[in-house]
Protein backbone atom coordinates (compact mmCIF):
# COMPACT_ATOMS: atom_id res chain seq x y z
CA UNK A 1 0.00 0.00 0.00
CA UNK A 2 1.05 3.50 -0.87
CA UNK A 3 0.32 6.89 0.25
CA UNK A 4 1.70 10.16 -0.55
CA UNK A 5 0.19 12.86 2.48
CA UNK A 6 0.84 16.13 3.80
CA UNK A 7 -0.31 14.58 7.22
CA UNK A 8 2.07 13.32 9.79
CA UNK A 9 1.62 9.64 10.29
CA UNK A 10 1.95 7.69 13.50
CA UNK A 11 4.00 4.15 13.13
CA UNK A 12 2.51 2.31 15.42
CA UNK A 13 -0.78 2.78 14.35
CA UNK A 14 0.47 2.10 11.11
CA UNK A 15 2.41 -0.94 12.08
CA UNK A 16 -0.93 -2.44 14.20
CA UNK A 17 -2.93 -1.88 10.54
CA UNK A 18 -0.50 -3.49 8.76
CA UNK A 19 -0.02 -6.55 11.31
CA UNK A 20 -3.86 -6.94 11.15
CA UNK A 21 -3.57 -7.71 7.65
CA UNK A 22 -0.51 -9.99 7.59
CA UNK A 23 -1.15 -13.15 8.96
CA UNK A 24 2.07 -15.27 9.31
CA UNK A 25 4.97 -13.07 9.61
CA UNK A 26 7.69 -13.29 11.52
CA UNK A 27 9.79 -10.24 11.08
CA UNK A 28 8.70 -6.47 10.51
CA UNK A 29 11.11 -4.36 9.51
CA UNK A 30 10.14 -0.35 9.50
CA UNK A 31 12.22 2.34 8.22
CA UNK A 32 11.45 6.16 9.47
CA UNK A 33 13.07 9.44 7.25
CA UNK A 34 13.14 12.44 9.55
CA UNK A 35 13.72 15.71 8.86
CA UNK A 36 17.23 16.87 10.14
CA UNK A 37 17.97 19.54 12.39
CA UNK A 38 21.62 20.40 10.23
CA UNK A 39 21.77 19.51 6.49
CA UNK A 40 25.35 17.40 5.41
CA UNK A 41 26.74 14.68 6.19
CA UNK A 42 27.49 14.80 9.90
CA UNK A 43 25.40 14.96 12.94
CA UNK A 44 27.91 16.04 14.83
CA UNK A 45 26.03 19.95 15.01
CA UNK A 46 29.29 21.75 14.68
CA UNK A 47 28.64 24.74 12.85
CA UNK A 48 32.07 25.25 11.48
CA UNK A 49 31.87 22.19 9.42
CA UNK A 50 29.94 24.21 6.90
CA UNK A 51 26.89 22.97 7.49
CA UNK A 52 23.55 24.58 7.81
CA UNK A 53 21.00 24.42 10.18
CA UNK A 54 17.59 24.10 9.09
CA UNK A 55 14.62 26.35 10.01
CA UNK A 56 12.18 24.24 8.06
CA UNK A 57 11.95 21.79 4.53
CA UNK A 58 9.41 21.91 1.94
CA UNK A 59 9.21 18.83 -0.41
CA UNK A 60 7.34 19.69 -3.66
CA UNK A 61 6.58 16.40 -5.72
CA UNK A 62 4.95 15.17 -9.32
CA UNK A 63 1.54 14.12 -8.27
CA UNK A 64 0.72 11.26 -10.54
CA UNK A 65 4.15 9.90 -11.38
CA UNK A 66 4.54 9.58 -7.44
CA UNK A 67 1.97 7.38 -6.92
CA UNK A 68 3.02 5.50 -9.98
CA UNK A 69 6.71 5.18 -9.26
CA UNK A 70 5.66 4.33 -5.50
CA UNK A 71 3.35 1.69 -6.96
CA UNK A 72 5.89 0.36 -9.55
CA UNK A 73 8.58 -0.15 -6.70
CA UNK A 74 6.53 -1.42 -3.94
CA UNK A 75 5.73 -4.27 -6.93
CA UNK A 76 9.20 -4.72 -7.47
CA UNK A 77 10.47 -5.52 -3.65
CA UNK A 78 7.29 -7.89 -3.84
CA UNK A 79 8.70 -9.88 -6.88
CA UNK A 80 11.76 -10.01 -5.32
CA UNK A 81 11.64 -10.57 -1.84
CA UNK A 82 8.48 -12.91 0.00
CA UNK A 83 6.74 -9.93 1.59
CA UNK A 84 3.65 -10.56 3.47
CA UNK A 85 2.18 -6.61 3.55
CA UNK A 86 4.01 -3.52 3.05
CA UNK A 87 3.66 0.22 3.59
CA UNK A 88 5.15 3.48 1.51
CA UNK A 89 4.10 6.79 3.11
CA UNK A 90 5.70 9.79 1.86
CA UNK A 91 5.01 13.12 3.25
CA UNK A 92 4.85 16.25 1.02
CA UNK A 93 4.54 20.29 1.68
CA UNK A 94 6.46 21.97 4.62
CA UNK A 95 8.66 19.98 7.62
CA UNK A 96 10.37 21.09 10.52
CA UNK A 97 13.34 19.33 12.13
CA UNK A 98 12.06 16.15 13.68
CA UNK A 99 9.12 16.14 11.87
CA UNK A 100 8.58 12.38 9.46
CA UNK A 101 9.37 12.75 5.93
CA UNK A 102 8.79 8.75 5.12
CA UNK A 103 7.86 5.43 6.17
CA UNK A 104 8.67 2.34 5.05
CA UNK A 105 7.54 -0.90 5.86
CA UNK A 106 8.52 -4.74 5.08
CA UNK A 107 6.86 -7.67 7.23
CA UNK A 108 7.71 -11.00 5.85
CA UNK A 109 8.29 -15.04 7.43
CA UNK A 110 11.87 -14.22 6.75
CA UNK A 111 13.73 -11.43 8.46
CA UNK A 112 16.33 -11.10 6.13
CA UNK A 113 13.99 -10.61 3.37
CA UNK A 114 11.96 -7.78 5.17
CA UNK A 115 15.44 -6.17 6.08
CA UNK A 116 16.53 -6.40 2.50
CA UNK A 117 13.21 -5.39 0.71
CA UNK A 118 13.20 -2.61 3.22
CA UNK A 119 16.69 -1.26 2.45
CA UNK A 120 15.79 -1.74 -1.23
CA UNK A 121 12.43 0.16 -1.08
CA UNK A 122 14.34 3.17 0.99
CA UNK A 123 17.54 3.45 -1.44
CA UNK A 124 15.04 3.64 -4.70
CA UNK A 125 12.81 6.22 -3.08
CA UNK A 126 15.68 8.51 -2.66
CA UNK A 127 16.74 7.92 -6.44
CA UNK A 128 13.73 6.99 -7.95
CA UNK A 129 10.67 8.73 -6.63
CA UNK A 130 9.85 12.19 -7.64
CA UNK A 131 10.13 14.58 -5.10
CA UNK A 132 12.72 17.68 -4.49
CA UNK A 133 13.69 18.94 -0.83
CA UNK A 134 13.81 23.02 -0.29
CA UNK A 135 15.59 23.39 2.54
CA UNK A 136 15.27 26.95 4.60
CA UNK A 137 17.60 28.02 7.00
CA UNK A 138 19.03 31.06 8.52
CA UNK A 139 21.50 31.47 4.92
CA UNK A 140 18.22 31.45 2.91
CA UNK A 141 17.11 28.74 0.91
CA UNK A 142 18.71 26.16 -1.28
CA UNK A 143 17.72 22.99 -3.06
CA UNK A 144 19.18 19.96 -2.15
CA UNK A 145 21.29 18.22 -4.45
CA UNK A 146 20.94 14.48 -4.87
CA UNK A 147 23.85 12.34 -3.73
CA UNK A 148 26.06 10.24 -5.81
CA UNK A 149 25.96 7.86 -2.88
CA UNK A 150 22.39 7.45 -3.00
CA UNK A 151 22.73 6.95 -6.68
CA UNK A 152 25.37 4.12 -5.95
CA UNK A 153 23.46 2.40 -3.15
CA UNK A 154 20.38 2.65 -5.64
CA UNK A 155 22.43 0.52 -8.22
CA UNK A 156 23.58 -2.08 -5.99
CA UNK A 157 19.89 -3.64 -6.43
CA UNK A 158 20.93 -4.24 -10.24
CA UNK A 159 17.59 -2.74 -11.91
CA UNK A 160 17.40 -0.91 -14.90
CA UNK A 161 18.50 3.13 -14.57
CA UNK A 162 15.89 5.43 -14.48
CA UNK A 163 17.69 8.91 -13.83
CA UNK A 164 19.32 9.11 -17.33
CA UNK A 165 20.38 11.82 -17.60
CA UNK A 166 19.04 14.32 -20.33
CA UNK A 167 22.84 14.96 -21.95
CA UNK A 168 23.62 11.16 -23.07
CA UNK B 1 0.04 19.38 -37.38
CA UNK B 2 -0.98 19.91 -34.53
CA UNK B 3 1.72 18.65 -32.13
CA UNK B 4 0.40 20.20 -28.31
CA UNK B 5 2.68 18.84 -25.48
CA UNK B 6 1.99 19.39 -21.93
CA UNK B 7 4.99 20.39 -20.42
CA UNK B 8 5.33 20.79 -16.77
CA UNK B 9 8.56 21.98 -14.16
CA UNK B 10 9.62 21.17 -11.10
CA UNK B 11 12.15 22.10 -8.49
CA UNK B 12 14.75 24.87 -9.29
CA UNK B 13 13.75 23.80 -13.11
CA UNK B 14 10.59 25.49 -12.76
CA UNK B 15 11.56 28.66 -10.75
CA UNK B 16 14.33 29.15 -14.12
CA UNK B 17 11.52 28.81 -16.58
CA UNK B 18 9.43 30.53 -14.33
CA UNK B 19 6.64 28.59 -14.41
CA UNK B 20 4.39 25.18 -13.64
CA UNK B 21 3.68 24.11 -16.66
CA UNK B 22 2.45 24.83 -20.10
CA UNK B 23 0.97 23.74 -23.53
CA UNK B 24 3.52 23.91 -26.33
CA UNK B 25 3.81 23.18 -30.01
CA UNK B 26 7.14 22.65 -31.11
CA UNK B 27 8.07 22.18 -34.48
CA UNK B 28 7.61 18.77 -36.91
CA UNK B 29 10.96 17.78 -36.55
CA UNK B 30 10.94 17.23 -32.31
CA UNK B 31 10.10 13.77 -32.58
CA UNK B 32 12.66 13.10 -29.66
CA UNK B 33 13.03 14.28 -25.81
CA UNK B 34 17.10 15.11 -26.45
CA UNK B 35 15.60 17.64 -29.72
CA UNK B 36 12.69 18.63 -27.49
CA UNK B 37 15.80 19.85 -24.68
CA UNK B 38 17.41 21.40 -27.79
CA UNK B 39 14.36 23.32 -29.29
CA UNK B 40 13.40 24.39 -26.00
CA UNK B 41 16.72 25.58 -24.67
CA UNK B 42 16.64 27.66 -28.33
CA UNK B 43 13.83 29.53 -26.88
CA UNK B 44 15.90 31.82 -24.64
CA UNK B 45 15.20 33.56 -21.31
CA UNK B 46 14.42 31.15 -18.66
CA UNK B 47 14.24 28.37 -20.92
CA UNK B 48 18.05 28.98 -21.39
CA UNK B 49 18.87 29.46 -18.07
CA UNK B 50 17.08 26.14 -16.88
CA UNK B 51 18.63 23.89 -19.50
CA UNK B 52 21.97 25.25 -19.73
CA UNK B 53 23.53 21.99 -18.27
CA UNK B 54 21.07 19.36 -19.76
CA UNK B 55 23.37 16.43 -17.68
CA UNK B 56 21.33 18.11 -14.09
CA UNK B 57 18.12 17.42 -16.23
CA UNK B 58 16.04 14.47 -15.88
CA UNK B 59 12.76 13.80 -18.01
CA UNK B 60 9.95 11.89 -17.84
CA UNK B 61 7.17 11.06 -20.70
CA UNK B 62 3.71 10.61 -19.67
CA UNK B 63 5.19 9.92 -16.20
CA UNK B 64 7.64 7.43 -16.57
CA UNK B 65 11.78 8.29 -16.83
CA UNK B 66 12.64 8.97 -20.18
CA UNK B 67 16.14 9.24 -22.19
CA UNK B 68 17.13 11.83 -24.49
CA UNK B 69 16.22 8.81 -27.58
CA UNK B 70 12.52 8.63 -26.42
CA UNK B 71 10.40 10.08 -28.85
CA UNK B 72 7.77 12.32 -28.07
CA UNK B 73 4.50 13.56 -29.78
CA UNK B 74 1.12 14.96 -29.79
CA UNK B 75 -0.53 15.31 -26.31
CA UNK B 76 2.34 13.96 -24.22
CA UNK B 77 2.82 15.12 -20.82
CA UNK B 78 7.02 15.62 -20.38
CA UNK B 79 8.14 16.49 -17.48
CA UNK B 80 11.65 18.30 -17.09
CA UNK B 81 13.19 18.42 -12.73
CA UNK B 82 16.73 17.82 -11.58
CA UNK B 83 17.45 14.85 -10.16
CA UNK B 84 15.21 13.87 -7.44
CA UNK B 85 15.67 14.06 -3.47
CA UNK B 86 13.11 12.71 -1.78
CA UNK B 87 12.84 9.96 0.96
CA UNK C 1 18.99 0.79 26.25
CA UNK C 2 17.69 -2.68 26.61
CA UNK C 3 14.92 -4.10 28.49
CA UNK C 4 14.03 -7.53 29.05
CA UNK C 5 10.37 -8.04 30.37
CA UNK C 6 7.58 -10.44 30.16
CA UNK C 7 5.06 -7.33 29.32
CA UNK C 8 4.32 -6.18 25.46
CA UNK C 9 5.94 -2.90 24.20
CA UNK C 10 4.23 -0.27 21.87
CA UNK C 11 6.31 0.43 18.83
CA UNK C 12 4.98 3.73 18.16
CA UNK C 13 5.76 5.14 22.16
CA UNK C 14 8.90 3.38 22.07
CA UNK C 15 9.96 5.32 18.96
CA UNK C 16 8.72 8.48 20.29
CA UNK C 17 10.53 7.98 23.58
CA UNK C 18 13.61 7.28 21.71
CA UNK C 19 13.49 10.22 19.05
CA UNK C 20 12.90 12.57 22.14
CA UNK C 21 16.70 11.72 23.20
CA UNK C 22 18.28 11.06 19.47
CA UNK C 23 18.39 14.49 18.15
CA UNK C 24 19.68 14.96 14.23
CA UNK C 25 18.50 11.28 13.21
CA UNK C 26 18.18 11.61 9.89
CA UNK C 27 16.67 7.83 10.11
CA UNK C 28 15.59 4.94 12.28
CA UNK C 29 15.59 1.59 11.62
CA UNK C 30 12.89 -0.41 13.42
CA UNK C 31 12.49 -4.92 13.78
CA UNK C 32 9.53 -6.37 15.29
CA UNK C 33 9.48 -10.11 15.65
CA UNK C 34 6.40 -11.65 16.09
CA UNK C 35 5.18 -14.93 17.51
CA UNK C 36 3.98 -16.43 13.97
CA UNK C 37 1.32 -18.71 13.51
CA UNK C 38 3.15 -21.70 12.06
CA UNK C 39 6.29 -23.34 12.73
CA UNK C 40 8.59 -23.59 10.19
CA UNK C 41 10.48 -22.11 6.94
CA UNK C 42 7.22 -21.09 5.22
CA UNK C 43 4.29 -19.18 5.68
CA UNK C 44 2.04 -20.07 3.77
CA UNK C 45 -0.32 -21.67 6.28
CA UNK C 46 -0.41 -25.12 3.93
CA UNK C 47 -0.66 -27.91 6.99
CA UNK C 48 0.35 -30.57 4.51
CA UNK C 49 3.67 -29.32 4.37
CA UNK C 50 4.63 -30.85 7.91
CA UNK C 51 4.75 -27.71 9.59
CA UNK C 52 3.24 -27.17 12.87
CA UNK C 53 0.29 -24.97 13.81
CA UNK C 54 1.31 -22.98 17.14
CA UNK C 55 -1.04 -22.66 20.03
CA UNK C 56 1.70 -20.81 21.97
CA UNK C 57 5.55 -20.10 22.31
CA UNK C 58 7.09 -19.91 25.78
CA UNK C 59 10.52 -18.00 26.09
CA UNK C 60 12.96 -19.14 29.03
CA UNK C 61 15.73 -16.78 29.72
CA UNK C 62 18.93 -16.45 31.45
CA UNK C 63 18.34 -14.01 34.10
CA UNK C 64 21.38 -11.61 33.91
CA UNK C 65 23.18 -13.24 31.61
CA UNK C 66 20.70 -12.18 29.36
CA UNK C 67 21.18 -8.49 30.17
CA UNK C 68 24.68 -8.50 30.13
CA UNK C 69 25.16 -10.12 26.02
CA UNK C 70 22.39 -7.18 25.27
CA UNK C 71 23.93 -4.55 26.86
CA UNK C 72 27.48 -6.09 24.78
CA UNK C 73 26.02 -6.81 21.86
CA UNK C 74 24.58 -2.92 21.60
CA UNK C 75 27.71 -1.55 23.12
CA UNK C 76 28.91 -3.39 20.09
CA UNK C 77 26.96 -1.53 17.44
CA UNK C 78 27.40 1.43 19.12
CA UNK C 79 31.48 0.89 17.99
CA UNK C 80 30.89 -0.03 14.64
CA UNK C 81 28.50 2.14 13.33
CA UNK C 82 27.84 5.89 14.27
CA UNK C 83 24.57 5.22 16.27
CA UNK C 84 22.73 7.98 18.05
CA UNK C 85 20.52 5.82 19.54
CA UNK C 86 19.27 2.32 20.19
CA UNK C 87 17.07 0.02 22.07
CA UNK C 88 16.45 -3.79 22.34
CA UNK C 89 13.71 -4.77 24.10
CA UNK C 90 12.92 -8.64 24.34
CA UNK C 91 10.00 -10.37 26.14
CA UNK C 92 10.13 -13.79 27.61
CA UNK C 93 7.19 -15.86 29.26
CA UNK C 94 4.09 -17.07 27.25
CA UNK C 95 3.60 -15.70 23.98
CA UNK C 96 0.77 -16.49 21.91
CA UNK C 97 0.62 -16.00 18.09
CA UNK C 98 0.72 -12.22 17.00
CA UNK C 99 2.58 -11.39 19.88
CA UNK C 100 5.57 -8.73 19.71
CA UNK C 101 8.89 -11.04 21.07
CA UNK C 102 11.69 -8.51 20.20
CA UNK C 103 12.04 -5.02 19.38
CA UNK C 104 15.45 -4.18 18.43
CA UNK C 105 15.54 -0.16 17.29
CA UNK C 106 18.87 1.91 15.62
CA UNK C 107 18.68 5.60 14.99
CA UNK C 108 21.31 7.36 13.12
CA UNK C 109 22.36 10.46 10.79
CA UNK C 110 22.81 7.38 7.77
CA UNK C 111 20.14 5.53 7.00
CA UNK C 112 23.31 2.88 5.92
CA UNK C 113 24.46 2.81 9.52
CA UNK C 114 20.63 1.99 10.88
CA UNK C 115 20.35 -0.62 8.65
CA UNK C 116 23.14 -2.56 9.18
CA UNK C 117 23.57 -1.77 12.87
CA UNK C 118 20.22 -3.21 13.06
CA UNK C 119 20.67 -6.13 11.43
CA UNK C 120 23.45 -6.76 13.18
CA UNK C 121 21.61 -6.82 16.39
CA UNK C 122 18.97 -8.84 15.37
CA UNK C 123 21.11 -11.78 13.79
CA UNK C 124 23.26 -11.18 17.24
CA UNK C 125 20.29 -11.85 19.43
CA UNK C 126 19.42 -14.94 17.23
CA UNK C 127 22.36 -16.75 18.08
CA UNK C 128 24.05 -15.06 21.30
CA UNK C 129 21.31 -13.97 23.44
CA UNK C 130 20.15 -16.56 26.13
CA UNK C 131 17.11 -17.49 25.13
CA UNK C 132 15.37 -20.94 24.17
CA UNK C 133 11.76 -20.90 22.60
CA UNK C 134 9.41 -24.07 23.68
CA UNK C 135 6.54 -24.26 21.12
CA UNK C 136 3.32 -25.53 22.18
CA UNK C 137 0.71 -27.27 19.83
CA UNK C 138 -1.57 -29.78 19.01
CA UNK C 139 1.27 -32.17 18.63
CA UNK C 140 2.58 -31.51 21.75
CA UNK C 141 5.48 -29.41 23.27
CA UNK C 142 8.71 -29.12 21.73
CA UNK C 143 12.17 -26.98 21.93
CA UNK C 144 13.06 -25.02 19.22
CA UNK C 145 16.00 -25.93 17.19
CA UNK C 146 18.46 -23.52 16.20
CA UNK C 147 18.81 -22.34 12.89
CA UNK C 148 22.44 -22.96 10.50
CA UNK C 149 21.39 -20.00 8.44
CA UNK C 150 20.95 -17.86 12.06
CA UNK C 151 24.66 -18.74 12.80
CA UNK C 152 25.78 -17.99 8.92
CA UNK C 153 23.80 -14.89 9.30
CA UNK C 154 26.04 -14.16 12.57
CA UNK C 155 29.15 -15.15 10.85
CA UNK C 156 29.39 -12.36 8.34
CA UNK C 157 30.05 -9.87 11.04
CA UNK C 158 33.08 -11.50 11.51
CA UNK C 159 33.09 -11.73 15.29
CA UNK C 160 34.59 -13.71 17.93
CA UNK C 161 32.64 -16.79 18.15
CA UNK C 162 30.95 -16.94 21.46
CA UNK C 163 28.79 -20.34 20.89
CA UNK C 164 31.45 -22.61 21.01
CA UNK C 165 30.33 -26.56 20.82
CA UNK C 166 31.19 -27.99 24.43
CA UNK C 167 32.62 -30.64 22.30
CA UNK C 168 35.41 -28.70 20.51
CA UNK D 1 39.64 -28.46 48.80
CA UNK D 2 36.40 -26.95 49.05
CA UNK D 3 35.51 -26.46 45.32
CA UNK D 4 31.83 -25.28 45.17
CA UNK D 5 30.93 -24.77 41.48
CA UNK D 6 27.17 -23.01 40.99
CA UNK D 7 25.67 -25.09 38.12
CA UNK D 8 22.43 -24.06 36.44
CA UNK D 9 20.96 -25.61 33.58
CA UNK D 10 18.33 -24.29 31.09
CA UNK D 11 15.61 -25.33 27.98
CA UNK D 12 15.92 -29.14 27.35
CA UNK D 13 19.43 -29.61 29.68
CA UNK D 14 17.22 -28.52 32.57
CA UNK D 15 14.23 -31.03 31.54
CA UNK D 16 16.64 -34.02 31.52
CA UNK D 17 18.97 -33.26 34.06
CA UNK D 18 15.65 -32.69 36.09
CA UNK D 19 16.57 -29.40 37.98
CA UNK D 20 17.51 -25.73 37.27
CA UNK D 21 20.27 -25.72 39.05
CA UNK D 22 22.17 -27.17 42.14
CA UNK D 23 25.46 -26.29 43.76
CA UNK D 24 28.10 -29.13 43.53
CA UNK D 25 32.03 -29.99 44.36
CA UNK D 26 33.94 -31.52 41.98
CA UNK D 27 37.21 -33.55 42.41
CA UNK D 28 40.48 -31.66 41.83
CA UNK D 29 41.23 -32.70 38.81
CA UNK D 30 38.50 -30.70 37.06
CA UNK D 31 39.63 -27.62 36.08
CA UNK D 32 38.28 -27.19 33.00
CA UNK D 33 34.85 -26.74 31.23
CA UNK D 34 35.47 -29.55 29.21
CA UNK D 35 36.97 -31.85 32.49
CA UNK D 36 33.46 -30.73 34.24
CA UNK D 37 31.31 -31.91 31.54
CA UNK D 38 33.03 -35.00 31.45
CA UNK D 39 32.50 -35.75 35.24
CA UNK D 40 29.01 -34.63 35.09
CA UNK D 41 27.79 -37.11 32.39
CA UNK D 42 29.81 -39.43 34.47
CA UNK D 43 27.35 -39.10 36.95
CA UNK D 44 24.87 -40.90 35.18
CA UNK D 45 20.97 -40.62 35.13
CA UNK D 46 20.18 -37.42 33.93
CA UNK D 47 23.28 -35.70 33.57
CA UNK D 48 24.31 -38.63 31.31
CA UNK D 49 20.94 -38.15 29.11
CA UNK D 50 21.76 -34.69 29.22
CA UNK D 51 25.07 -34.60 27.98
CA UNK D 52 24.98 -36.87 25.29
CA UNK D 53 25.71 -35.60 22.62
CA UNK D 54 27.79 -32.59 23.71
CA UNK D 55 27.92 -30.64 19.98
CA UNK D 56 24.63 -29.54 21.78
CA UNK D 57 25.77 -27.89 24.81
CA UNK D 58 26.44 -24.62 25.16
CA UNK D 59 28.60 -23.27 28.35
CA UNK D 60 28.87 -19.90 29.92
CA UNK D 61 31.34 -19.64 32.99
CA UNK D 62 30.22 -16.53 35.53
CA UNK D 63 27.15 -15.71 32.20
CA UNK D 64 30.33 -15.60 29.60
CA UNK D 65 30.08 -17.93 27.19
CA UNK D 66 33.23 -20.73 26.96
CA UNK D 67 34.63 -23.50 25.66
CA UNK D 68 36.22 -26.61 26.52
CA UNK D 69 39.72 -25.43 27.54
CA UNK D 70 38.12 -22.23 29.68
CA UNK D 71 39.35 -22.70 33.41
CA UNK D 72 36.77 -23.37 36.22
CA UNK D 73 37.14 -22.80 39.66
CA UNK D 74 35.34 -22.49 43.39
CA UNK D 75 32.72 -20.36 43.25
CA UNK D 76 32.32 -19.93 39.33
CA UNK D 77 28.57 -20.19 37.74
CA UNK D 78 28.92 -22.33 35.18
CA UNK D 79 25.45 -22.98 32.80
CA UNK D 80 24.45 -25.49 30.19
CA UNK D 81 22.32 -24.98 27.98
CA UNK D 82 21.12 -25.43 24.29
CA UNK D 83 21.91 -23.83 21.71
CA UNK D 84 20.06 -20.20 21.45
CA UNK D 85 16.99 -19.80 19.77
CA UNK D 86 16.21 -15.99 20.68
CA UNK D 87 15.00 -12.79 18.74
Amino acid sequence: MIKVQTEDFDVGVELKTLMARAKGVGGIVTFTGIVREWSGESSSGDPASGRRQLAAMTLEHYPGMTERQLADIEAEAVRRWPIEASLIIHRYGRLEPGANIVLVITASAHRQAAFEANEFLVDWLKTKAPFWKLEAGPQGQAWVEAKASDDAAADKWGMKPTKRSAAE
Amino acid sequence: MLRAMKLVYFAWLRERVGKAGETLNPPANVTTVGALLEWLKGQGGGYAEALKDLSAVRVAVNQEYAGPEATVGANDEVALFPPVTGG
